[in-house]
C-alpha cells in the first residue's frame, strides 16, 4: 500500500502544473475561452507537445502507455486551472474507446488524436435517457457493406468543434437493452450529420447531433453489438474518476481561494478569517476535500477494475462523495466570499459553477447513491 | 387561538387572486413561470395596474396611496403577488425609499416623488453598499461636500440592482468625515442623469445583468434633494432596512416554485422511465421542503399575529428566522428544479433570454435551471446575511 | 389568524406552569422518580386537584370541556419539566377513547379518572407491527355474552400502573386490515391479564402484557369493527399533537439550558459563549426550536380536524419537524455542555433522553416523512 | 502508487484474523456482537492471550514487548480486532502510560511497571482531567507537594474511565505554583490502594458506570514514582496525547456495526413487512455512512504511508480528519441501529445487562440501541472535542 508516484509520473505532474500555472491563470483563461471554437487551440497544442495526449495510448499505437494513475494527475491538474480545452471527450472518451478499437481504427486515428491535430468525442447521451448508460434509441442497420445510422445525439462534449465522432447505436434489442449497442467511429463531417453547437454552464461547449441516414462503411465499426455495451460501461467508468480528479483539483483550488479571501479581507475592521464560526465551517470544508481526495483515489484504483460490477459500486461511491464534497465546498466557498463571489469577475464562481456541473455529468450524486444502495458487496 | 385565516381574510384574499387572474398579462405570467425574470416592462405595466386599482403601495400612509390594510392582509397580498406568479413592485422605490420620504422627507419631496414611484414613473436604484465594505452598510467613504445650494459627490457604490434602468438613486454620503462611523452619514436623492454618473454592470454568476457598479465624479446634487437632516442618514438607513425585512421570507415565491417542481416531477422521467415523483427518495426530498416551507409559514403568521398586537415599531425576533430559513428554503428549491432537469441543466441559454427561435436544448424550462441555481445563491448573502442573522439572534435574542 | 390565548387558557397555562416551577424541578424530579410506581402519586392529585386530569372531557361528564389548544398548553409545560406521570396514557390516549365511548362507560370511569384515583392506559401496539396502526394479531371473539380476548400487547405506556385498559383486538380481517379492530375496556386485574413492567430509556415505565382467555362482558365494548379504527387513528393523532407540544417544551428547557451553559461555563478564562462558532449553533438551535413550535402550533389546530387524510397528512408533517428539530437540538445540546452533558447528573441528558424516545414514538421521522411523501394535497 | 495491501500485509491480516478466530474466546465475541461492553474479565483474559502470542503490545519498543510492525501493520492489526469484534486493549495502560514510561521512565520504572502492563496485572487509569477544566487541559489544580521522599497529592480528577477496577493512575499534578500554566506540572504514578484517595461514580447517559471521579486527600506517593523530571510533565502528557490519536478513527468498530447494520435491517422488518433493507430511502442511508467510511479508511491509509514515509516524528494534519469524521462515523450508525430497532428502543433494560433470565422486550439487540446511541455521544467530546479539531484545522492546517 503506497501512495508514492513513480519519477516518471511527479514528473508528468510537474510538467502538466509548470505548463498551466505559466499559461492558464484566471487572466488567461478568459483569453482562452474567446478565441475559438471556445477554448485555446494553442494551449491544445502545447498540451500535445508535452505529451499529455499521448497519455493513456499504448507505446505501440505511438502512446506513453499510461493509466488511471497519470490521467488522475493530468486531470487534477487541469481541474485546478479550469482548463476549458476537450480533454475528456478527446482523449479520455472517443480516445479510451478508440485505444480498444481494432487495429485499423486505431491506426488511422490515433496519430492525430496524439499530435493533437484530431479532436474526437462521445455522441452517446440521448434526450429520453436521463442518466440511464444503456438507454439508446439511434438505430443502425446494415445495409450492404455500410452501416445506416439514424437518431438524435444530445450533450455531446465539445460536440462541434470534434473531428471524428464515437456514436452509440442500436443494432437490436429493446431501448434499455444491454446488448445490440453498437460503437461507430463517424466522420464529424460525414453528410446526414448535423450539429449545433452551444455554451454550456461551465463555459465550455457541447452540441446536439442529428444523424440521418449517415452512412459508414464497416471498417469504422469498434464495437459490435455483444460487446459495445461493456466497452462504453469501461470508459464511462475511467471518464467519471477522471471526473473525480477533475473536481478535486477545482475543490482544492476554490478552497485555497476561500481561506485566501478569509485572510485577507477585511470588515468591522478585522480580516473575517479570525471569526470562529468561519473558521470553523472552513474547517469543514476543508474534511471534506480531504474525503473527496481519498475517494478520487479509490475511483483511480478501481478504474481499472476487470469486474464490471466491482467498479461500478467503487465508482459510483466515489461519484457520490464528489458530489455531496462538491456541492458544500461550493456553496461555501461562494458564501464565505459574500457578494464578489456572486460575479462572474472573481475566480470562485466559475469553479464553483463547472463543479455544479460535474455533480450532474454522468449520473447525479443521487443516481450514484441509488447504484451503491442497491448493490452489495464491500467498497 | 386560531391559526385559520378569518372569514374577511379569506375573501380578501379571494379579491386579490381573482383581480391578478383577471389583470395580470398573460404573457408576464408565462415568462416568470417559465423561471425567467420579468423584463422591465413587464414591471413598469403590472405596478401601473396595481397603481390604478388603488394597490400600489399598500403599506404608505394612505394620504399617499396606502391602503391601510393591516399586516395579515399586506401578507396575504404580497403571496398571491409572489404566487401568481406577478412580478414582485420595484422594491427600491415602494418598499425602500417610498416609505423614508413618507415619514423624513420634506413636503415638497412627497409630492414630487411619491406619486411618480406608485406609478413607476420613476424607476429608483440602490445606493448603500460601497466596495469592500461587505455587511458593514456604515462603512460609507462616497463624500458629499456641501457647496452654496448644492452637494458634490465623489466616490462609488456597488451591488445596484437595476441600475441601468434608474431614473433615481437613494444614496447614503458621508458629509462629516470628522463624526465616527455611524454619525456623519446623510441620505442624498441623486438624478440619474446627473452628469458625472457612470455604470459598470457586473455580469453575475448565473449570466445576468442584475446589478452594477455606479460611480460618482463630481456630480452636482441640489441641496433641496438631502432627506431629512444633515448627518442623520443612518437612522433614515436604519428604518429603511427595517422595513426591508417584510417579506424577507418569500413563502410565496417557494409556494409556487414547490407546485412547479411537483408538476415537472410527475412529468420528468427517473432513469428507469417512471416519473421522478414516484421515487420514493425525491418524494421525500420535495416534502422534507414542504414541511420547511409550512413551519416557516407558520412562524411568518406568528410575527404578523406579533405586529398586529404590538404595532409595528419592536423589531421581533423571529424575522431574523424568517431570512434565515426563507432563504435556506429558496436556495433549497432551485436545487431541486436543477436536479429535476438533471444533464438538461448543463446546457447554457442567455441567447434565448433574449428570444432566440432555437429550440431549447433540453425540456423548455430546464436551460433556465441552474442559472437560477446559481442566482439564488446571493439570497443567503444580501439583505444582511445569514452569518449576520445568527450574530442577530446570538446577541439580540439569546444574549450571548 | 390569532395566537391568542383566552383567559381560561391563560390561567390554566399559569397554574400548571407555577405548580410545577414549585414542584418539579430537577432535585424533585429525581424524587418522584424513586416513589413507586416509577412516579408521584402526590403529583398526580395536584394534577387532578387543579383540574388537569378534566381537561378533556366534556363538562357533562365532570370535565373541562377543553380542546388540543389546552391540552397542548399542559403537554408544553409538562415537557419543560419532564413530568414523568402517566398523562399521556391516562388523559391523552385512554381518556381521549373513553370520552368518546358509550355513556355507560364514560358514566362508569371518567369519574376516577378526573379525580385522579383511576388510571388508564391504551394497550394497542405489538411486537410485529412496527409503526403500521392496523397492525393487529391480538384476536377476539364473542362467546355468549361476554367477548374473550387473546394476544400479546407491547410497549404498553404506564401499563404496570394502569387500573383499567383500552385494549384493541381484531375481531375479523386480516392482519393489517383497519375494518375489524375493536376497542374494548378491560380491567386490569382481570383474569388471564398478566403484566410485565419495566423502565423505559426515558426514566418512565411500560408494560408489556399478556392476555389469555381473557372474557370481558359486552358492555365494556367502546367501538365496534366499523368505528374502532377510525376512532384510535383520531386519538392517536391527538397525541402525536400532544407529544409535539410536549418536546416543543423539552426543547424550549434544553435550549435554555445549553445558554445559560454557555455563558456561565468558562474555558480558557472566557464564557464559552463568547466563542462565535457556539454562538452561530446555538442561533442554529434556536431556528430549529421555533420552526418545531410553529409546526405543534399547527399540529394543536389540525388535531381536531374530522377529514382524517387531511390531519394525518398534518400530523405527520409536524410529527416530521419535531424529529428533526429535537435530534438536533438534543444532539447540540449534549455537545455544547461537554463531558458534564453525558451525565445523569445534569438536567440535559434527561431532556435528550426523552426527545430521543418521543422520535421513536408513534412512528418516527422517516414514517411519517413516508406518510407525507406518499399523499398529496396542501399542508 | 497502489492503494492496495501488499501481499505480505494481505498474509498479516489473514494471520491475524486466524488467531482471533481461534482464540478469541465465544462468549467475550457474542457479547460484543449484541453491543455489549466487554466485561473486566474480557479484557483481562484476551490481553493475557495477546501476550502469550508476543502481540500485547506491538507498537513499544521491542525491548518490551513490541512487535516491530510498521505502521499499517499495526492498523491492520487493530481493525482485525475491531471488527472481530475483539476487546480493545485497555488503552490508559497500553497506549497511554506504557509508552510514556518506556519513553521517559527510569530503568527501575519500566521493569516494575512494563511487563505487569502487557499482561493486565495492573489495571491502569487516567488522572488528566480535572472538573471544570473541559477542553482546557492544562488547568490543572490538583498539587503535589514534596515532603522527603514523597509527594503529598490534594486534589481532584474526573472522567476517569474505568477506575472502579484500576490498581494504578497516572496523574498530571502541580507542582509549581508560581509557573506559568503549562510548566509546573509533573506526572505521577499513583497506587489506587494508597491511604486517601476515593472514587465515586459518575452515571452517564446510557446508565452506564464507566467513569469516575478521584478524590485524593494527603495521598503519600513516594517519590520515585515520578516520570522523568519535575514540572516537565506538560512534555509527557503531549506525547501521551498524540498516540491517543493513532486509531482514533476507529474504522474497525464502524465496519463492525455496519455489517451488524446490514444484517439486522434484513431481518427486521419496516412497517409494510418487508425488511428494511428493501426500503430504498433505508438502505441509501447505509450506502451514505459506507461511502464515509471508505472515503475515511483511505484517508487512514494516506495518514499511515505519510507516516511510514517521514517517521512518526511529525503529527500529520489529517490526523484531525480522523477524529472528526471518526466519531460522526460512529455517532451515525449508533442512529442508523436505534432507527432500526424503532419502537423497541424505548425499553430500557440494565438488569438484562447483568445476566437477569426475564425475556428482552423487543429483539435481544434492541434493548442496547438506544443505551449505545447515547453512549456514543461521547466520542466527539473527549480526547480533543470535535470543536477543538476544528479550531486546530483552521489554525494549524489553513494558517486562520
Amino acid at each position: 500500500m503506497d501512495f508514492d508516484l513513480s519519477e516518471e509520473q511527479n514528473l508528468l505532474r510537474q510538467s502538466a502544473e509548470r505548463l498551466l500555472a505559466d499559461q492558464y491563470d484566471f487572466e488567461a483563461r478568459k483569453q482562452h475561452g474567446q478565441d475559438e471554437p471556445g477554448w485555446s487551440r494553442a494551449m491544445w497544442a502545447k498540451f500535445a507537445e508535452l505529451g499529455l495526449l499521448a497519455i493513456p495510448f499504448s507505446e505501440e499505437d505511438g502512446g506513453l502507455g499510461g493509466g488511471p494513475v497519470e490521467l488522475m494527475l493530468v486531470a487534477e491538474a487541469m481541474g485546478a486551472k479550469l482548463t476549458l480545452e476537450p480533454y475528456l471527450p478527446t482523449v479520455i472518451l472517443g480516445g479510451g474507446i478508440l485505444r480498444r478499437a481494432p487495429e485499423s481504427l486505431r491506426q488511422r486515428w490515433l496519430e492525430g488524436v496524439i499530435a493533437g491535430t484530431t479532436l474526437l468525442s462521445l455522441a452517446h447521451a440521448e434526450r429520453q435517457a436521463r442518466f440511464t448508460l444503456s438507454d439508446v434509441a439511434t438505430r443502425v442497420r446494415l445495409d450492404g457493406d455500410h452501416y445506416v445510422l439514424d437518431g438524435d445525439k444530445s450533450l455531446v462534449l465539445a460536440g462541434d468543434s470534434a473531428d471524428a465522432l464515437v456514436v452509440t447505436a442500436r443494432l437490436n434489442g429493446e431501448r434499455r437493452d444491454e446488448g445490440g449497442i453498437v460503437l461507430l467511429l463517424v466522420d464529424a463531417k460525414a453528410e446526414g450529420v448535423t450539429r449545433n453547437g452551444y455554451a454550456t454552464q461551465d463555459g465550455r461547449r457541447a452540441a446536439e447531433i442529428q444523424f440521418r441516414n449517415v452512412r459508414v462503411s464497416q471498417d469504422n465499426l469498434i464495437a459490435g453489438p455483444e460487446t459495445g455495451f461493456a466497452l462504453l460501461q469501461a470508459v464511462t467508468d475511467e471518464a467519471i474518476a477522471a471526473l473525480c480528479a477533475e473536481a478535486v483539483g477545482a475543490m482544492s483550488a476554490i478552497s485555497g481561494l476561500t481561506v485566501e479571501y478569509l485572510k485577507t479581507r477585511k470588515q468591522f475592521g478585522v480580516p473575517i478569517g479570525s471569526f470562529q464560526a468561519l473558521q470553523h465551517r472552513a474547517s469543514d470544508m476543508y474534511v471534506e476535500l480531504e474525503q473527496a481526495r481519498s475517494m478520487a483515489l479509490f475511483a483511480t484504483m478501481m478504474a481499472a477494475e476487470q469486474d464490471a460490477a466491482k467498479r461500478g459500486r467503487a465508482i459510483s461511491a466515489a461519484k457520490v462523495q464528489i458530489g455531496r464534497s462538491a456541492r458544500q465546498i461550493g456553496q461555501e466557498a461562494i458564501q464565505l466570499h459574500g457578494g464578489i463571489g456572486m460575479t462572474m469577475e472573481a475566480a470562485v464562481g466559475h469553479y464553483f459553477k463547472r463543479l455544479t456541473m460535474i455533480e450532474l455529468m454522468f449520473g447525479d450524486t443521487d443516481h450514484h447513491l441509488r447504484r451503491v444502495a442497491e448493490t452489495v458487496g464491500p467498497l | 387561538m386560531d391559526l385559520r385565516f378569518t372569514d374577511e381574510e379569506v375573501a380578501f384574499r379571494q379579491e386579490v387572486r381573482d383581480f391578478i387572474a383577471t389583470n395580470l398579462p398573460a404573457e408576464t405570467r408565462e415568462r416568470l413561470q417559465s423561471g425567467h425574470h420579468p423584463t422591465r416592462d413587464d414591471i413598469v405595466n403590472w405596478q401601473r395596474i396595481l397603481n390604478e386599482k388603488g394597490w400600489a403601495v399598500p403599506h404608505w400612509p394612505e394620504e399617499w396611496g396606502g391602503t391601510g390594510w393591516g399586516p395579515v392582509k399586506q401578507y396575504i397580498f404580497r403571496e398571491e403577488l409572489q404566487s401568481a406568479p406577478a412580478p414582485e413592485p420595484l422594491a427600491f422605490g415602494v418598499y425602500m425609499v417610498g416609505p423614508v420620504i413618507a415619514e423624513y422627507g420634506s413636503e415638497e419631496q412627497k409630492k414630487r416623488f411619491l406619486p411618480r414611484i406608485a406609478n413607476l414613473d420613476d424607476w429608483w436604484c440602490q445606493g448603500f453598499s460601497e466596495p469592500g465594505a461587505g455587511s458593514d452598510l456604515a462603512s460609507v467613504r462616497t463624500t458629499a461636500v456641501r457647496d452654496g445650494d448644492h452637494y458634490i459627490v465623489n466616490g462609488q457604490k456597488t451591488w445596484t440592482t437595476l441600475g441601468q434602468y434608474a431614473d433615481w438613486i437613494f444614496c447614503l454620503v458621508r458629509t462629516d468625515k470628522e463624526a465616527k462611523k455611524q454619525s456623519g452619514i446623510s441620505f442624498l436623492l441623486i438624478d440619474m442623469k446627473s452628469p458625472g454618473i457612470t455604470l459598470r454592470p457586473i455580469v453575475t454568476i448565473d449570466g445576468g445583468r442584475e446589478v452594477n457598479e455606479v460611480f460618482f465624479d463630481d456630480v452636482r446634487v441640489p441641496a433641496d434633494q438631502l432627506v431629512g437632516e444633515e448627518n442623520r442618514g443612518w437612522d433614515y438607513a436604519k428604518f429603511l432596512l427595517s422595513n426591508e425585512r417584510v417579506g424577507i421570507a418569500r413563502i410565496g415565491v417557494s409556494k409556487e416554485r414547490l407546485r412547479r417542481i411537483r408538476e415537472l416531477s410527475a412529468s420528468e422521467h427517473a432513469s428507469d422511465g417512471t416519473p421522478l415523483i414516484s421515487d420514493p427518495r425525491f418524494a421525500e426530498k420535495i416534502a422534507e421542503v414542504e414541511i420547511d416551507l409550512k413551519a416557516l409559514e407558520i412562524t411568518q403568521m406568528r410575527v404578523l399575529a406579533a405586529e398586529r398586537a404590538e404595532g409595528k415599531g419592536k423589531p421581533n425576533p423571529l424575522s431574523s428566522i424568517l431570512k434565515l430559513k426563507g432563504s435556506q428554503i429558496q436556495q433549497r428549491t432551485t436545487e431541486l428544479l436543477m436536479e429535476i432537469a438533471g444533464p438538461y441543466a448543463l446546457a447554457y441559454e442567455p441567447e434565448r433570454e433574449e428570444g432566440s427561435n432555437e429550440p431549447p436544448i433540453g425540456p423548455e424550462w430546464a436551460g433556465l435551471s441552474a442559472s437560477t441555481y446559481f442566482n439564488a445563491r446571493k439570497v443567503s448573502i444580501y439583505g444582511g446575511s445569514n452569518e449576520i442573522q445568527r450574530n442577530i439572534i446570538a446577541k439580540a435574542i439569546l444574549g450571548l
